[in-house]
């Protein structure tokens, strides 16, 4: 410590004048905090590139949120106002624009990232600017798995939750699959998935056939080789956790040449692309939604906050929202609990930035479906909803049925454990623990 | 530009630099990144000098990232990675310099941005070595044995890059005013003049080539300090074009033209983004476009009263 | 008898079905001026190019100073002590003409110097007096591309001439130079060649400087040597007046 | 080795019928670009943002043409119709509004200008058409699939994927080679891109061809995108990986040459789609080693004429 205080003083001293800002900057996160005349957000979401397929949606539902709160009072009298934050240009210029929003837009909380690696890169952040920052929708397991973030929390589910749950139910729904095929976007969330994948179906169901494992370029346009190569090798199974405009177009080709007719598909992250593909989308194959919120969700818990959340996304702006959508309104409801609860324990003063990453820790919130709690390592439980795609009259576009819903705290991750090693400890008597299908 | 005019907009610049970094934290990251683009753009310049333009030359800056996020586990110290990741990437400009500098124009071009591409794709496809796209984060660093607060650790980067800049800059200056560096710009006019002269073209080019590798790597390596977390991204094509964005927009005719340019993308990059985050890329175009047709010469070419002059046509 | 500076012997290249050199043999002795007159498209500029390296031939060898030096590198040629000025002179256009001769000089002592100014005071002194010798001390700080065609075709000998070439090869060193210049850049460039010792083959046209300033013409036609001789006997030869003079003399007026 | 032909012979013939369709593609933005690049010397970034605009085009006309109640035929219209459009507005747009002014300018200004328009054509395709995927597969639909046999199985095609990619790639290498060698205003072009000066010097108008071979390389670009649409979904983004094939494909192909630029797109798409099979994780850099290795043999490139350098 003495070191560190001996060059801290000398740069001071080199720095010329520098001494005055040094303090400036340095205020600490246990300083006494005023109520603002406006609660500043910073969000990072993508923009533009592919991944803007959700990031420009969920901004979309972001800022529908803050007029809804500014409308009702904002939180605790302090209007909302959001500063976004385009990740697609990549990691170094996000972390750069993570301090643009703390030093100089003066946010109190941020919202960080679509992308696992600009989470990856932001939540150390968190902990060197002690800025609470949620992790509103990547998936990676690593974050919390690899590190600790007093700082961080996510609002959501992650992968883990995300890739068992639809395994389970397609090991109980289609015991007798013997061979798969994998075909996921080249990147962390394609690779992890699939890691966590054959490490639970490795444990669960032994001597299952890998026939096909690709990992085609991230953002490829087209998929007809590799719908070519499962044709051939036709497995039971062919498992992918393409999203956006990727996953449209892999099932938009491999239905033309009904590859959907040979093999069950299993697709955790199709929810997001059921409205484009509309009644493209063949019936019949495992579907999530990375969480809860389907919009055929068969007993949410607040229907009427449901209907008032997607029947005013439409209205504004023409489309049903999407998961990313949805995780977003988590992190605002997470937001206004944590606030609630922290102005509470003060008394109804305004928290600085330690009481408020403490009023985070273990919260829990509602959700138009569903609640979430976040556990002491702050990650969230989130419930997953997963079930086989069909067509009906209700909704111009594939909806699950026989749904399942499984209950977060079973298919997470329990704290202090990796998920690989989690999965790979699993034992197939997991499946009689799993809640009756409903049929929706 | 005269010496005196250069020198004092050099000082100047530096001024101004070490003011804003003091006068609004969050730029002094931005900032530094800025420098260390620089320094890689300045390496690009000398490439320019003699009429090529390499199209993948951010594999060095990633090369040099890289050399830093692996190393860093390991060595976690900024005095002993930043020389590492600059001789790393110079090895590699040497190997690679001598199969491209045989080659010119468009060919030289391509063949960098295909080998560039190549490496982005090694970096996103060994994904259990390189974690892919999510990158690889950079630990905490020591500098010279000493582990500084956040604070002091901004500052040292800040100006580590900014001795950088300044050294090479005038480094480049003198190599630029030498027998080699103008055989190097004869390169671009009368390649065949040089032979005749009995001076080997390629030896010249690759003597640049490595100069300018090993500078990417030192930037690359200040950008995996700065930001601490490296992506393939680094490597892709784009970030390449965006490296001879920058020179262009400082102008080639100075050493400090790419301090400059990269210093004057990163802010407008950073307020383009702000103030309307789903159309900085158009922002950042409109700018190019407007800097290429009226201002040839770039910023250094306004600076210096000369923006009216057009640069020379093809020979 | 004297031994021949460069002897080249058989040399054989065709392009395509053009036959640029035909069994070319030439022996240029020390000291002399031999000029190199033909028709266009005889294989002038391809014996030169064959001799600087710059060229291989099919077949032939070339010795200069008693060893063989086909198959070597221009710039292994250069080192040895042949230089060349060009018909388009080879300048570097966007430096001054200073530094142009200034490059030729550091050619000669090495260029591997990174961090010493090329315009350092040893450079530049021997520079400006080279360009002195060529008369070119008043456009040294013009830029390459801005002389007239005379200046630029001294300043591209003057290049050659730094690097203390025992054997200079002339490709046209006044085409395309006013007739009013003409004679004055022959006149400056063979004194500096005199004084300085060079032996020199150039190709040229104009049968007036070839009669004043050569001391063998060899006449060329569809790569081979036609004839070789003093100039008074070649050019009153009424094949070489016709087949090579006659057709120059319409060019010149087309 | 035999034996691996014998286990694997039947996959190759699947992953050729692949590599076939996706070398169609890579052709029709290639050829454009090479076209291009031969007259102008200009290396076109924008070429990609042209595909992509085409692309997006072409599948709001086939849109709007089912919306009209209009047969699934009409969506080969709409597809003619969107090259057309793009290529007749935006070429000469592009050409006479930005690009002439920088001829004569240094190379990497005349790269970076188009580095520019890119940009911006990348943000404006987001503006017009959001970034939710977009998709019009009724010309591939109209046609049907084909069953290929495969051992004692058949592997479906689309007849789309089989026929008429395949089919208009090679109508349009026969095409543009009558025109370049058969018509005069081809052989203009054929002359300025082998010696600009000496063509001008011949009374060419350079100012005239050049607007023309723009308009044309950004037609092929826009039917390019075109034909892609109707198998893929469009979103933002898909004109930058576009390009950057392009631009191994005009490397290898030799500046200029179309059959080289054929020859090129065939050797990158069956690479591509036997490495999908038996090397994945060389799926990308493919094209790169192709071209790395080409010019290491060839420095000119495939098809590629030494130029003669006048001393």
């Amino acid at each position: 410590m003495n070191r560190q205080t001996d060059v801290s003083r000398r740069a001071a001293m080199l720095g010329a004048a520098s001494s005055g800002a040094l303090l400036w900057a340095g205020e600490g996160a246990r300083a006494q905090a005023q109520k603002p005349s406006e609660l500043r957000i910073g969000i990072t979401t993508f923009l533009s590139g592919p991944a803007s397929v959700f990031g420009v949606p969920s901004r979309q539902a972001a800022e529908l949120l803050i007029e809804q709160i500014n409308r009702s009072g904002g939180i605790g009298g302090v209007p909302l106002r959001a500063f976004f934050v385009d990740e697609a240009p990549g990691a170094d210029h996000l972390v750069g624009e993570y301090r643009r929003l703390v030093q100089n837009e003066n946010v109190q909380v941020v919202f960080a990232s679509i992308s696992s690696g600009s989470c990856l890169a932001c939540t150390p952040l968190s902990t060197e600017l002690r800025k609470t920052t949620l992790l509103w929708d990547c998936g990676t397991q690593r974050v919390f798995e690899e590190g600790k973030h007093p700082y961080a929390f996510r609002t959501q589910g992650y992968g883990t939750p995300e890739i068992l749950a639809p395994l389970l139910y397609l090991l109980k729904t289609k015991p007798d699959f013997r061979s798969i095929g994998v075909i996921n976007q080249d990147y962390a969330w394609g690779r992890d998935s699939w890691e966590l994948w054959k490490a639970g179906m490795d444990a669960l169901k032994p001597g299952v056939r890998v026939v096909a494992e690709m990992f085609p370029r991230f953002g490829s346009t087209d998929f007809s080789t590799e719908i070519t190569r499962l044709l051939a090798t036709r497995p039971d199974v062919v498992l992918s956790t393409s999203w956006g405009g990727e996953l449209v177009t892999l099932v938009r080709q491999a239905a033309e040449r009904r590859l959907f007719e040979r093999s069950t598909f299993v697709l955790p992250v199709a929810e997001a692309s059921m409205q484009s593909l509309g009644r493209a989308m063949p019936a019949g194959h495992v579907i999530g939604a990375r969480g809860d919120h389907w919009n055929n969700h068969p007993r949410p818990k607040d229907p009427a906050a449901m209907a008032r959340f997607v029947d005013g996304y439409r209205q504004r702006f023409n489309e049903y929202p999407i998961y990313p959508c949805h995780h977003m309104a988590q992190a605002f409801s997470a937001l206004q609990a944590a606030y609630a609860k922290a102005i509470q324990t003060k008394n109804g003063g305004w928290p600085n930035d330690q009481e408020l990453a403490d009023a985070f820790r273990g919260l829990t919130f509602d959700t138009p479906t569903s609640t979430i709690t976040l556990r002491e390592d702050g990650q969230g439980l989130e419930d997953q909803l997963v079930g086989l795609s069909s067509q009906g009259e209700r909704f111009p576009f594939a909806v699950p049925r026989d749904m399942v819903i499984f209950p977060a705290a079973m298919v997470s991750t329990p704290v202090g454990q990796k998920s690989v090693e989690w999965l790979k400890s699993l034992k197939p008597d997991i499946l009689a623990q799993m809640p009756a299908p409903i049929a929706g | 530009m005269s010496r005196r005019a250069e020198a004092l907009l050099a000082l100047l610049g530096v001024a101004a630099l070490i003011f804003t970094a003091w006068a609004a934290p969050w730029l002094r990251f931005v900032l530094t990144v800025a420098l260390a683009k620089g320094l890689g753009v300045l390496g690009l310049l000398l490439l320019l000098r003699a009429g090529q333009v390499s199209f993948g030359h951010a594999m060095f800056l990633a090369l040099g990232a890289y050399t830093v996020a692996f190393a860093a586990p390991s060595v976690p110290e900024t005095l002993v990675l930043l020389p590492a990741a600059a001789l790393l990437a110079g090895v590699a400009g040497l190997l690679i310099g001598l199969f491209v500098v045989r080659y010119r124009d468009i060919f030289f071009g391509m063949l960098n941005l295909a080998l560039s591409m190549v490496f982005y794709s090694v970096l996103e496809k060994f994904y259990a070595v390189t974690k892919g796209t999510d990158g690889i984060r950079v630990p905490p660093l020591t500098i010279a044995g000493l582990e500084p607060v956040r604070e002091t650790q901004e500052w040292v980067m800040f100006g580590l890059a900014l001795g950088l800049a300044l050294l090479c800059a005038l480094g480049v200056r003198a190599y630029l005013a030498s027998p080699m560096g103008q055989a190097l710009a004869g390169i671009k006019t009368r390649e065949t003049r040089l032979e005749f002269l009995g001076v080997p073209a390629r030896r010249v080019l690759l003597f640049a080539y490595v100069l300018s590798a090993t500078m990417g790597g030192a930037a690359g390596a200040l950008i995996a300090m700065t930001s601490r977390h490296v992506t393939p991204q680094l490597a892709y094509w784009t970030s390449s074009g965006e490296l001879i964005f920058i020179g262009i927009l400082g102008g080639a005719g100075s050493a400090l033209g790419p301090f400059l340019g990269a210093a004057a993308f990163e802010l407008v990059r950073v307020y383009a983004a702000a103030a309307v985050a789903d159309a900085w890329q158009m922002i950042l175009g409109g700018v190019l476009l407007a800097v290429i047709l009226f201002a040839p010469g770039g910023l250094i070419g306004i600076l210096s009263g000369r923006a009216q002059q057009r640069p020379a046509g093809r020979a | 008898m004297t031994v021949p500076l460069l002897s080249a012997r058989g040399l054989r290249l065709a392009f395509g079905g053009v036959k640029a050199a035909d069994g070319i043999d030439l022996d240029v002795m020390p000291g002399e001026f031999l000029a190199i007159i033909g028709p266009n498209g005889a294989g002038k500029t391809t014996f030169i190019n064959m001799t600087t390296g710059y060229l291989r031939p099919q077949a032939g060898a070339i010795e200069y100073e008693g060893q063989a030096i086909l198959g070597l590198a221009p710039r292994a040629i250069v080192r040895r002590g042949i230089g060349r000025s060009f018909q388009l002179p080879q300048l570097f256009t966007e430096h001054t003409v200073l530094e142009n001769a200034a490059l030729a000089i550091a050619a000669r002592a090495g260029i591997w110097s990174p961090l010493v100014p090329l315009l350092r005071p040893g450079y530049r002194r021997d520079a400006m007096a080279l360009l002195a010798r060529f008369g070119l001390e008043g456009v040294a700080e013009a830029r390459a591309d801005a002389l007239n065609e005379g200046a630029r075709k001294l300043a591209d000998i003057a290049m050659a001439v730094a690097l203390e070439p025992r054997l200079l090869l002339m490709d046209e060193p006044t085409s395309g130079v006013a007739a009013s210049e003409k004679m004055g850049v022959v006149e400056t460039l063979v004194r500096v060649l005199r004084e300085a010792g060079v032996t020199a083959v150039f190709v040229e046209h104009d049968m007036e400087v070839v009669a004043r300033f050569a001391d063998r013409v060899a006449v060329w036609s569809q790569g081979r040597i036609l004839t070789l001789g003093p100039p008074a006997a070649v050019l009153a030869d009424p094949a070489v007046r016709r087949e090579v003079i006659g057709i120059e003399a319409a060019a010149a007026h087309g | 080795m035999g034996e691996w032909f014998a286990e694997n012979g039947l996959l190759l013939g699947l992953a050729g019928l692949d590599g076939l369709a996706y070398a169609a593609l890579v052709f029709m933005v290639a050829v454009g670009l090479n076209l291009v690049f031969g007259v102008l010397r200009i290396v076109n970034v924008a070429h990609g943002s042209l595909f992509a605009i085409g692309a997006y085009t072409a599948a709001s006309i086939g849109l709007f043409f089912t919306a009209q109640g209009l047969p699934p035929a009409a969506g080969y219209a709409a597809l003619l119709l969107g090259a057309a459009l793009v290529g007749g507005v935006l070429g000469p747009l592009i050409e006479r509004v930005v690009l002439r002014r920088v001829y004569g300018y240094e190379d990497v200004l005349q790269l970076l200008v188009t580095f520019a328009l890119f940009m911006i054509l990348e943000d404006m395709q987001k503006l017009v058409w959001g970034v939710q995927p977009v998709f019009q597969d009724s010309p591939m639909k109209a046609l049907g699939t084909v069953e290929v046999p495969f051992g004692d199985d058949t592997i479906p095609f689309t007849a789309y994927q089989l026929f008429v990619l395949p089919g208009v790639a090679v109508a349009t290498l026969i095409g543009l080679a009558w025109f370049l060698r058969r018509t005069l205003t081809g052989r203009v072009i054929v002359a300025v891109t082998t010696d600009k000066e000496a063509a001008t010097a011949m009374g060419i108008d350079a100012v005239r061809v050049t607007l023309l071979t723009f308009t044309f390389g950004a037609a092929l670009a826009a039917l390019g995108g075109a034909l892609a649409s109707p198998t893929t979904s469009l979103v933002p983004g898909i004109g930058a990986s576009t390009i950057v094939l392009s631009f191994a494909v005009v490397a290898t192909a030799g500046l200029g040459q179309i059959e080289g630029a054929a020859l090129t797109s065939l050797l990158i798409g069956m690479g591509r789609s036997a490495a999908v099979y038996f090397a994945p994780e060389l799926e990308v850099v493919v094209p790169y080693l192709i071209m790395v290795a080409v010019l290491l043999v060839r420095p000119q490139g495939l098809f590629g004429v030494v130029e003669a350098r006048r001393v």
